[in-house]
């Protein structure tokens, strides 16, 4: 077949005004490192897979059903698919 | 001297022979040579390096563990097998062993962790067993040091990450904090589990021709060296080139695991059953058929795998977790199969039983009658025994050191004395700052972050003394304990060993149940430094001769060595492991105070010696002063009395005395009952002894009035001392100290000494509660 | 007998005590394996507590595209009984069966150790004998069991009583939100379990079946599992299985 | 002073070869979204935080820093860093 290999990431993070007690336990770190001058940390979550499709249209499709329904929850969570690359099946 | 030739081309690091490279010695090299009849090529190297690592081949430690008991009642597999197996009656029996993740912890805290309890559950597992309860047995160096916070965090959450995932309780263990374990924390964990005694499955390889499958995750290059280098190397954890792939656990699969593999024997498909762990498909198929008297052919090509272009090595060393190799008749294939798909896991039929006694490796295949395919090629021969019960013994030497009596813990303070310290003066803060001390505050804010609870058997979970767990569809429960004290180790290995066995047993016997086994795993320094193999012997010793005296197999552990990092080797810590059996569940009997008016009673008496005691880390101590002496036959005598008085329901509360001494046990029944209690301690030697010194062989239980004179006459006739020490009640603890000793010593150094203890409960509960966060720096709450 | 099935996903690890906690409250209980489609024409049906495909990625939301969850979902639909406990909890939740979503604990840390709550209704299938408004006993062992819903909806909940359980001091004041130790996970307004608007399907995240039998130290769960499996006896007498919600006097 | 706030992203990893339970875990249950092709797929996590600095360089090695010491684990994870956008501080 004619598939190609889309490789993507999906970028899973918590919408605006979500409580993320992840990001306030990195920031509450900072000062243990002496980091100063970092905010607005919010933890997320990222998501790598290769999608074979006849078309990058096609493949994204795939990346953005499986990213809607499965990888983030649409309540809680806002997402966003990023090509990284695409190649020929099974060379990843 | 010149090795023999062997692998010299893919040698690591140049000029390093490969064998050297693998952790090889030459003498080593020479006797595989012996038993090969040849100079073995880079993969029977690479296996051997394994097998016949420290960790997998106690080549160190085996003739010292031959002297220990294993016989006893009840007991239905022993040292070998993958877990002691003992039988509680009704067609059941239980399943327990302890085991290290010591070195994988220390590098990556989380993953060492839960793959440690991953391990262990595997153990239990596959003798048939369901895994019932994890107990875990943490030691760590400076709780305020930040590098120890993170390891503390992150043992802590990979147990509990694994254990609450997989669906097995962890319903106790330990978490000590003593300098010597800086450089090199301590993760031991033990699990319990559940079987009937039909189902009582070993790891053998029985039957030429049968076949060898390989169930549960697909193996990757995970741990690589991980057996060899890691578990046996001195550790420093800056140096990279150390640093293995580490293995990362995966409880989900552990749970598909443990379902499928109970499944297979429930269903009688099974002719054996063998966890991989370290040292991977070579130590499952060599030891499988060794203890069969078997030989394996194995398909490397079979294997299935996670990643592309894996050697033959690391396929065979690989420390992939969540597997299992099983033995199976050819005709059971399909069904296996079946049972592998529907829980989801991979299943391979990796090789064949033979009856050379060779385990050979080959690639290109197999014929379906389970010859090598035409064309396949051989890449190694071994004979089973010899990567097993015939891999090297080392005598090493043991020597005690030139001067045996340690100085106090750093840190101690200068002033010495066998009273209360100076700086306390009232006997109540000392109380009060032992009860807040790292080593003795509550443990809650560790084991709240266990599920000690799920599969509804947990009757007393993790924090007031001993597990006990219900077993369903009987009256019985079993009770579960670890224990270790290492600073008397320190001191007297022998001692150590031994105290730790009275103590352990203690904790059982105080429930009402009966202690029926004894589980260890040996946490000690490089064997070859004669001082730390000297100590390891003197360890066995005690821990040999507690359990003759109290009548207690030995049915497994686990050997640790090469416990040190540049800043020293850790204190000698035997850690005991004990699982007992309560009959009726309603005789149970708690460590709290139960009833406003109830007697309390010492039983024991204790005697001088506060060496290496907690009021020593904080007090310091006199030069001269010693550890306390144990006495075993007392030790027997004192726990089959506190049976029998449970037995004969004359207990209302047993709480041994240990860590902190009689004060802060006293201090427990109290808090963890809300009543008080007004007690009269008489002194016998002086009141720092009296008050909180840890001699063994000790107990406070509490009971109605009516029934202190048939206690009494209990005791007598156990030839135990007994002594009628107060009344529970009220909302304080009070202790008076009466008798010669009580003002001496004070008068001695001119300094005034209260000689009554007078605390609210509460101000104990809410500084023994609040200790450990404050210490390890978490903050309270959620 | 009372037949209620009890769903078995890969990685549920509270299945068995559930379907023993069944048992004691008096129902036949079923194990529903999660790739069958087909109920077994059981009149209720609990989905129990552990880690369905591991948690890995979100609690509950791997589990959530099971065969079984299809047939759940119309049973639902249909009026049947539900509950999730726990990982049943954050399945019914994600699958949209119950409002809200279930986020990591406010401490970040996994918390295994009893609570107190309140059922904050007696009116229906899952609290009818639990006790008036007593504070109940029992564990509770997660993760990721932070109530979480907009302000919005969480008004709407309240006002139209979908609010089941919440979090209680020892005398029975509702627990604070951050920062109390008596609300585990930080749970906003201490909800411990909510149900559907139809009032058929409930979800709370303390464990009720490891607090059934006295020699476990507290009978108060025993409650919970009692008032569905006798609303669920009821309605069977009564011809109702499954049928539109209700309320059960 | 002449600070600029930079919004950067940490995508952390799983390092090849170790194995990923989460993206196992996912791959298996695509089947029964009815969704196929899908291979490869590797959890990781996503921190977004806002550094301010005086330069790109500087703000980069805080984000760095913070990454290499607390967001991944050298020794099963990787990590790369993304610059999603600068602007005045306190803007985001
Ligand atoms: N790491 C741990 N995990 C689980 N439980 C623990 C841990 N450490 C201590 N505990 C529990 O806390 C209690 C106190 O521990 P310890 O002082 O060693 O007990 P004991 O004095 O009864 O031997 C025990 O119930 C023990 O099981
Ligand atoms: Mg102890």
């Amino acid at each position: 077949m004619s598939a190609i290999a889309y490789r993507f990431a999906v970028n899973v993070t918590p919408k605006p005004g979500i409580l993320d007690p992840q990001g306030r336990a990195v920031e509450a770190s900072l000062g243990h490192l002496g980091i100063v001058g970092v905010s607005g940390v919010r933890v997320g979550r990222r998501i790598e897979l290769t999608v074979e499709a006849a078309s990058e249209e096609a493949a994204r499709g795939v990346a953005g059903r499986l990213a809607a329904e499965l990888l983030a929850n649409p309540l809680i969570e806002a997402h966003e698919i990023e090509l990284l690359g695409s190649g020929a099946p099974g060379a990843r | 001297m010149t090795a023999p030739a062997g692998g010299g081309a893919g040698g690591a690091g140049g000029a390093l022979p490969l064998h050297r490279a693998l952790g090889v010695t030459d003498d080593e090299l020479l006797a595989i040579g012996d038993r090969l009849g040849r100079a073995p090529n880079d993969l029977e190297l690479a296996i051997f390096s394994v097998m016949w690592s420290e960790h997998c081949s106690y080549k160190s430690s085996r003739p010292l563990l031959k002297t220990l008991p294993t016989e006893g009642e009840g007991v239905v597999a022993g040292p070998g097998e993958n877990a002691g197996v003992i039988d509680i009656g009704d067609g059941l029996a239980v399943a327990f062993k302890i085991e290290s993740h010591n070195h994988p912890s220390a590098v990556e805290p989380y993953q060492g962790a839960a793959t440690g309890v991953g391990g262990i559950l595997r153990d239990i597992f596959t003798m048939g067993a369901r895994p019932i309860a994890v107990l875990d047995a943490l030691r760590f160096g400076d709780p305020t040091d930040a590098r120890t916070r993170h390891l503390v965090d992150g043992v802590v959450r990979g147990v509990g990450g694994y254990g609450n995932c997989v669906g097995v309780p962890t319903v106790g263990g330990e978490l000590i904090f003593d300098p010597s374990y800086q450089g090199n924390p301590l993760v031991n964990v033990m699990a319990i589990g559940l079987l009937e005694t039909r189902e009582l499955t070993l790891a053998s390889a029985p039957g030429p021709g049968n076949l060898v499958v390989l169930f549960g995750s697909a193996t990757g290059r995970d741990g690589i060296g991980g057996a060899s280098v890691l578990a046996s190397a001195t550790f420093t954890h800056d140096d990279p080139s150390k640093r293995p792939s580490v293995q990362v656990g995966d409880p989900f699969a552990e749970k598909l695991l443990i379902e499928a593999s109970l499944e297979l024997i429930t269903r009688g498909l099974v002719e054996g059953l063998q966890d991989l762990g370290a040292g991977g498909i070579s130590c499952a198929t060599s030891e499988t058929a060794d203890r069969a008297g078997t030989g394996m052919l194995v398909d490397l090509d079979a294997v299935p795998r996670r990643e592309p272009g894996m050697e033959p090595f690391e396929v065979m060393i690989s420390e992939s977790q969540e597997r299992m190799l099983a033995v199976i008749l050819p005709e059971r294939r399909a069904a296996v199969e079946e049972v592998c798909a529907r829980w989801g896991l991979p299943c391979a039929v990796i090789g064949r039983v033979t009856a050379d006694g060779d385990i050979v490796i080959v690639a290109g295949g197999l014929t379906d009658d389970g010859h090598p395919a035409p064309g396949a090629r051989e890449l190694a021969r071994m004979p089973a025994r010899a990567l097993t019960s015939d891999a090297i013994v080392h005598e090493r030497v043991a020597s005690p050191p030139a001067r045996t009596r340690k100085a106090p813990a750093p840190g101690a303070p200068e002033a010495a004395s066998d009273g209360l310290p100076e700086r306390g003066m009232d006997p109540g803060a000392v109380l009060l700052a032992l009860l807040g001390s790292a080593n003795l505050a509550s443990r809650q804010p560790v084991f709240e972050q266990y599920d000690s609870t799920v599969q509804t058997n947990t009757v007393a979970g993790p924090g007031r003394g001993a597990a006990v767990m219900r077993v369903k569809g009987t009256r019985k429960a079993l009770v579960a304990t670890t224990d270790c004290n290492a600073p008397v180790g320190g001191i007297d290995p022998w001692l150590g060993a031994a105290l730790s066995v009275a103590e352990a047993t203690r904790n059982i016997s105080i429930t009402g149940a009966r202690p029926l086994g004894v589980t260890n795993c040996l946490n000690f320094g490089d064997p070859t430094r004669p001082e730390a193999f000297w100590q390891l012997t003197e360890a066995v010793r005690g821990l040999g001769d507690a359990c003759r005296a109290l009548g207690l197999p030995v049915t497994g552990g686990n050997v640790s060595l090469y416990n040190e990092s540049p800043a020293g080797a850790i204190l000698p810590t035997p850690e005991i492991g004990v699982v007992g059996l309560l009959d009726d569940i309603d005789r149970l009997t708690g460590p709290a105070f139960r009833t406003e008016g109830d007697l309390v009673f010492l039983l024991g008496a204790a005697t001088p010696g506060l060496a290496a005691s907690e009021y020593a880390r904080l007090a310091g101590i006199a030069p001269e002063d010693g550890p306390p002496v144990l006495d075993l036959v007392r030790e027997m005598a004192l726990q089959r009395l506190v049976r029998a008085a449970i037995g004969r329901g004359l207990v209302a509360s047993a709480q041994d005395v240990s860590a902190g001494g009689f004060a802060v046990a006293a201090a427990e029944c109290a808090m963890w009952s809300g009543l008080g209690a007004r007690l009269r301690l008489r002194v016998a030697s002086s009141p720092a002894v009296d008050l909180f010194g840890e001699s063994p062989s000790r107990i406070i239980i509490s009971g109605r009035p009516q029934d202190a004179d048939d206690l009494v006459r209990l005791a007598a006739g156990h030839g135990v001392p007994i002594e009628q020490v107060g009344t529970v009640g009220g909302s304080r603890l009070v202790i008076e100290l009466a008798g010669s000793g009580a003002t001496g010593a004070a008068e001695e150094r001119g300094s005034r000494v209260a000689d009554a203890l007078d605390l609210p409960i509460e101000e104990l509960d809410r500084v023994w509660r609040t200790g450990l966060s404050r210490i390890l720096g978490w903050d309270a709450g959620s | 007998m009372t037949r209620i099935g009890v769903v078995v996903f890969p990685g549920s690890n509270c299945d068995t005590d559930t379907l023993h906690g069944l048992e004691v409250a008096g129902a036949e209980p079923v194990a529903l394996w999660h790739e069958q489609a087909s109920l077994d024409g059981v009149q209720a049906v609990v989905l129990p507590g552990g880690f369905a495909y591991g948690d890995y990625l979100r609690a509950g939301v791997i589990a959530r595209f099971s065969p079984i969850m299809r047939s759940v979902s119309a049973f639902a639909a249909a009026g049947g009984l539900v509950l999730g406990i726990c990982n049943g909890f954050q399945v019914l939740a994600e699958a949209g069966l119950v409002p809200g979503a279930l986020l990591r604990n406010r401490g970040l840390r996994f918390l295994g150790r009893d609570v107190l709550i309140t059922a904050e209704r007696n009116d229906t299938a899952f609290t009818w004998l639990a006790g008036e408004r007593r504070p109940l006993r029992m564990p509770v062992a997660h993760g990721e069991g932070c109530y979480f819903a907009d302000d919005e909806t969480l008004d709407q909940l309240e006002r139209d009583g979908q609010v089941l359980f919440r979090y209680v001091h020892a005398d029975g004041t509702r627990a604070g939100e951050a920062g109390d130790p008596a609300n585990p996970n930080g749970s906003l307004r201490a909800i411990a379990g909510v149900m559907n608007a139809a009032g058929n399907v409930a979800g709370l995240m303390p464990h009720p079946e490891r607090a059934a039998e006295a020699v476990l130290g507290s009978e108060d769960g025993l409650g919970i599992l009692r008032s569905l499996v006798e609303a669920t006896r009821r309605r069977a007498a009564e011809g109702i299985v499954p049928t539109v919600a209700g309320v059960v006097r």
